[in-house]
């Protein structure tokens, strides 16, 4: 028995529950040449501003233990670029896409919608409220559950598709955040975006981004995501999408158990291009191996603690 | 471009920190060209979490020649691999030399300096058999910096050497031994690869010397083909110089499209 | 040239910046047999309640990509046992004697206070007001100013001994919880504790740690740190103790770049025992190699951003 | 208890997923008694973070034996260490098994499970230089993990086998061997290490025949030493139960002392 590993957002539904997360995965295209865009649940490329981008100068990547800080400043092509030059493309590569939105101001946010709502080929936007690396010292509107909700209602409002509103790890009480966004209007939250982070090089004494903080991703993080997306499962009704540190389909089985309905991969691309289908492909054997039909039927499953407990 | 997940270690030699591994990968092989890399896993835990760059020294029928030097974590972990294990490693990656123009009787000058003569043997020997009369300049600190010059040399190609601190060759940086050589028989083209700083004065003098360069850029890289954005550099393109990827445009490029860093 | 690494706090003087992280060096007692324990600067004692305490039940433990997740529960013997057996051996060891101090309830703070300001041989207090394994969702005082500041001038008042408030990384703006403990009266500031995480078993579907959510530690937490660090030098006067990570005297030399005046060492301990004075050692080696006469001139000294900048 | 960073490993025997390791360690191994434990780091690299506990399996001069099952990403990174490479060790730690008792003339019966057989060997030698009469149950669930079943017997110990699929010596499990040999002469001490479930079942088998038993727990360990409190199990010494270090308090304990996990 092969599993089902088909997945249900409710406004979306995707083949797997495995999509490919923003900023790691180019526009798409660059990943043709190792896979089919169309064996994972979705992609979702990378931010886009109104305009070009120029992003920050380097260095912008640092390796860590188990992770990797970037502060690429969201360099990229803008919104005509991409209608014109790559969303044919990934239309014709039949890829379930999902475009991230990014703004300098609320208003950005609004037009970047606007003008692709004009456009075909997309499945969702997800709004990049959480971004730590454009900003000075990391602010984003996904700090504050006002923010949140509030530039989540207005781009519900501008926009004739689903909204994902993706969080930032980088705050007190993610619960708050996620019932903030759901309040907006958000059709979804994906969780986390990256760590706010310094590395410094102790020999000039200086750091190693020339951003100087960064965002942490990768495996390192993965314990502190899957905290997140519980709490935020708990808080909200709307789907949760989890992603942080997702190597491996036994770590996408984690996310779903945790809550999450969908997963998104990051970093792990970077090492191993074909992770999203090599993931999906592992998911499905762990849940022929446990006996699991659908690996929707994981979502939300997190048992009690305390094994190991002694009766007392 | 592929993904090899167990290329045999078929050859291992070492020289205090260089170290040159010959890879059995037929189907990467088959598709490389110079100046193009490997992006190498150098563990097999989280923690290094990124593959490494490298680049082609060689191509051997099915097998890819790497040569590197120790330079931190990934590169010393690579080092203690021996023969008979396997690699992962995923190429080959960029774009390469520009080896379309005719180079036949054409005069090629080759400079590298310490890892940076890596790519310049494949691409020797690939200049060569286009019909071009190759000259292959290689400077390093000190004569143990230089450890495949009798390699050049015993596969025919024409070798010079200089060193920092006069232990080997002729003394000083390999940039002398450029303008000495530009001086004696100025070149058609010219093909730079090592540090920074090497590279610039290179360019320079190429510039001066109207003498057509291409430079192979080092840069840090999350992926090696074009999905992180980590690799940029200023290269200008008609443009006044954009953030460039270093992996997917290059890594090598005309001298003339590289803006170099203000500090040093 | 040996370089100087004596450290003044202000309210006390090290040997060296380098202090054992409490919960990561039991007592001070496990370790004599490995190490002088006056070779170091000091050491924070396991965190004391005023009685015993049971501690979590286990699993405890959660070894992630370079990290550990630890949900001990603060077991631990309480301050009359703590004053009893352990003090007067840590005196005799001639150690610098922080002690980690905690409490179920404000209350409980200020008696382990007033209990131990009665008793010979600390240097100092370190308010625990940031463990997030003791109550439920990993709640503690200091995730807010407002609780930090008041649980902090309470203790201020009753204690005759200087006062160091331990925060938690688990909060949107660190900055301000430094100043809300400065404002408070703490003497100097200690960051960061560990990171509110969760592992999951995903064959069982159990959560790996009975206690469910537990807090991360180790070098995949370093760059979150190192930013906290950073982000709370500027924001206060008193002193920064930096935490979070550390396994080397470069490591060590980055925190006091970032503007700590001193560091801890926690989970490194349990991979090498002797890491407190190995990374005294690195440190002194760094600043001899680095021609840095003191190692007090690192602190605070992080230049710009931007080597790989071009001039544009 | 000491920290050698650099044992040499002076031989790896391995079967299936099962190694020895020889390590040359002569201040540890001066230090050693049975049922003490070695914190082994398995990796150069920051992932995994954590040393492995391993018992001591042998003490031959100022060389240690350890003798374990790949159970996961650690072990398998321990598996594949070479002859001539070092490990970096701590240890002995742990208390070990209570020997302190007069053994001249007693029968002890040893009862291994698994890789819990591990500490046995060393045990059972010492024992017999006590003047023990000692007597070897191994238990696993197939012959291929009953690897050193052989080195008992060429030891001069009585050694009897169980498998749970009958593929050599009794069929079942090493707990029924355990019955019959009680059955056929009562053994005077008991000495356990394996699964849980299988020394929860010994121990009750000793409670119920009234014999003295150690078990040697096992347990998730952050330090090995005392330092994290990650290790603790429910110990019962007239106090009702508390969360004691097994690291530091056993990880032998006498059978009576432990309080059993409520969900097996
Ligand atoms: C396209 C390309 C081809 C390369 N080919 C070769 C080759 O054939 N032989 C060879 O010896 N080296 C080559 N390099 C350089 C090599 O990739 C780096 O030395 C290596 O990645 C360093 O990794 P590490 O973990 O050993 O060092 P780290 O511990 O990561 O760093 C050590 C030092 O090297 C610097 N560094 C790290 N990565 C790079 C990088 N990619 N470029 C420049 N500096 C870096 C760091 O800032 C640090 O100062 C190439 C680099 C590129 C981009
Ligand atoms: C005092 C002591 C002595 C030991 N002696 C030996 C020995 O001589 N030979 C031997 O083969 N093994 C021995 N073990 C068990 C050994 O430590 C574990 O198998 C090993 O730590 C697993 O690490 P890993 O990275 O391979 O597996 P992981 O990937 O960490 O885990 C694999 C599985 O093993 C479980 N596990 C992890 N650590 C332990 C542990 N410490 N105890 C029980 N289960 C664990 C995990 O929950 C998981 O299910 C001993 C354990 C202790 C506490
Ligand atoms: C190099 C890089 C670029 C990123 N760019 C974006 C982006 O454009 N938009 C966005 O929402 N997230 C971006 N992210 C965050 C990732 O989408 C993801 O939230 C984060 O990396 C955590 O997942 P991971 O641990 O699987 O990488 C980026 C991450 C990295 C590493
Ligand atoms: C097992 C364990 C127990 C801890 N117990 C305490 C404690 O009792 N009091 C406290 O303030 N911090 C405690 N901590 C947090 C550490 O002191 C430290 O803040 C944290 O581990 C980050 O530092 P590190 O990455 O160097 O370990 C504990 C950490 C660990 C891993
Ligand atoms: S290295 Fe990732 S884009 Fe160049
Ligand atoms: S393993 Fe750390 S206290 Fe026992």
């Amino acid at each position: 028995m092969t599993p089902d590993l088909s997945t249900d957002l409710g406004f979306l539904k995707l083949r797997n529950p495995i999509l490919a997360a923003s900023g790691t995965f180019g526009y798409g295209l660059e990943f043709t040449q190792f896979m089919s865009l169309a064996a994972v649940g979705g992609i979702v490329v990378k931010g886009l501003y109104y305009g070009p981008r120029e992003g920050n100068p380097p260095p912008r990547l640092v390796e860590t233990a188990g992770g990797l800080i970037n502060a690429i400043g969201l360099q990229g092509v803008g919104v005509e670029a991409f209608a014109a030059d790559v969303l044919p493309k990934l239309r014709a590569a039949e890829a379930t896409v999902i475009a991230n939105v990014c703004g300098a101001d609320d208003d950005e946010y609004v037009r970047v919608i606007e003008f692709l709502d004009r456009q075909e080929g997309l499945a969702a936007y997800e709004l990049n409220i959480s971004c730590p690396n454009v900003r000075r010292n990391g602010l984003c509107p996904a700090l504050r559950p006002e923010t949140t909700r509030d530039l989540v209602a207005r781009c519900k409002a501008a926009s004739r598709r689903p909204i994902i509103a993706k969080l930032s790890p980088n705050v007190t009480d993610i619960a708050e955040i996620a019932a903030a966004a759901e309040a907006g209007g958000a059709d979804a939250v994906s969780l986390i975006n990256t760590l706010l982070s310094l590395a410094i090089d102790a020999r000039t004494r200086r750091p190693r981004l020339a951003n100087v903080l960064g965002g942490l991703s990768g495996p390192a993080v993965k314990p502190i995501a899957l905290r997140m997306v519980y709490q935020a499962a708990a808080a909200v009704r709307i789907p949760v999408i989890g992603l942080g540190g997702i190597t491996s389909g036994e770590d996408a089985a984690e996310f779903l158990i945790a809550g999450a309905r969908a997963v998104e991969v990051g970093t792990a691309n970077f090492v191993d291009p074909t992770a999203t289908v090599r993931i999906a492909r592992e998911l499905s054997e762990f849940c022929a191996r446990e006996g699991i039909a659908r690996s929707a039927d994981l979502v939300g499953t997190l048992g009690k603690g305390g094994h190991g407990t002694l009766a007392r | 471009m592929r993904q090899e997940p167990a290329a045999r270690i078929a050859l291992r030699q070492s020289w205090d920190d260089y170290v040159l591994l010959r890879l059995e990968a037929p189907d990467v092989a088959a598709e490389a060209r110079p100046g193009q890399f490997l992006m190498v896993r150098v563990g097999e835990t989280l923690d290094p979490l990124l593959r490494r760059p490298i680049s082609l020294h060689a191509r051997e029928g099915g097998s890819l020649e790497i040569f590197f030097q120790v330079a931190g974590r990934g590169t010393a972990l690579l080092a203690e691999k021996e023969e008979g294990e396997t690699l992962d490693i995923l190429g080959p990656l960029g774009r390469g030399f520009d080896l379309e123009a005719d180079f036949h009787g054409r005069r090629a000058v080759l400079v590298g300096g310490g890892r940076g003569i890596a790519p310049l043997f494949y691409l020797g020997r690939e200049l060569r058999a286009k019909g071009a009369d190759v000259k292959v300049l290689y400077g390093g600190r000190s004569l143990r910096d230089l450890p495949v010059r009798d390699k050049f040399a015993a596969d025919g190609l024409d070798i010079a050497c200089a060193t920092d601190d006069g232990s080997f060759g002729r003394p000083g940086f390999v940039t002398g031994l450029l303008e000495a050589e530009i001086a004696r028989r100025a070149p058609d083209a010219l093909f730079v690869c090592g540090p920074d700083p090497m590279m610039r004065a290179a360019a320079g003098i190429a510039a001066a010397g109207r003498i057509p360069a291409q430079i192979s850029l080092e840069s840090l890289m999350g992926c090696g083909f074009g999905a992180c954005w980590g690799c940029v550099k200023r290269i200008v393109r008609g443009d006044g110089g954009r953030w460039r990827k270093i992996c997917e445009d290059g890594p090598v490029f005309p001298a003339g499209e590289i803006l170099w860093e203000g500090a040093e």
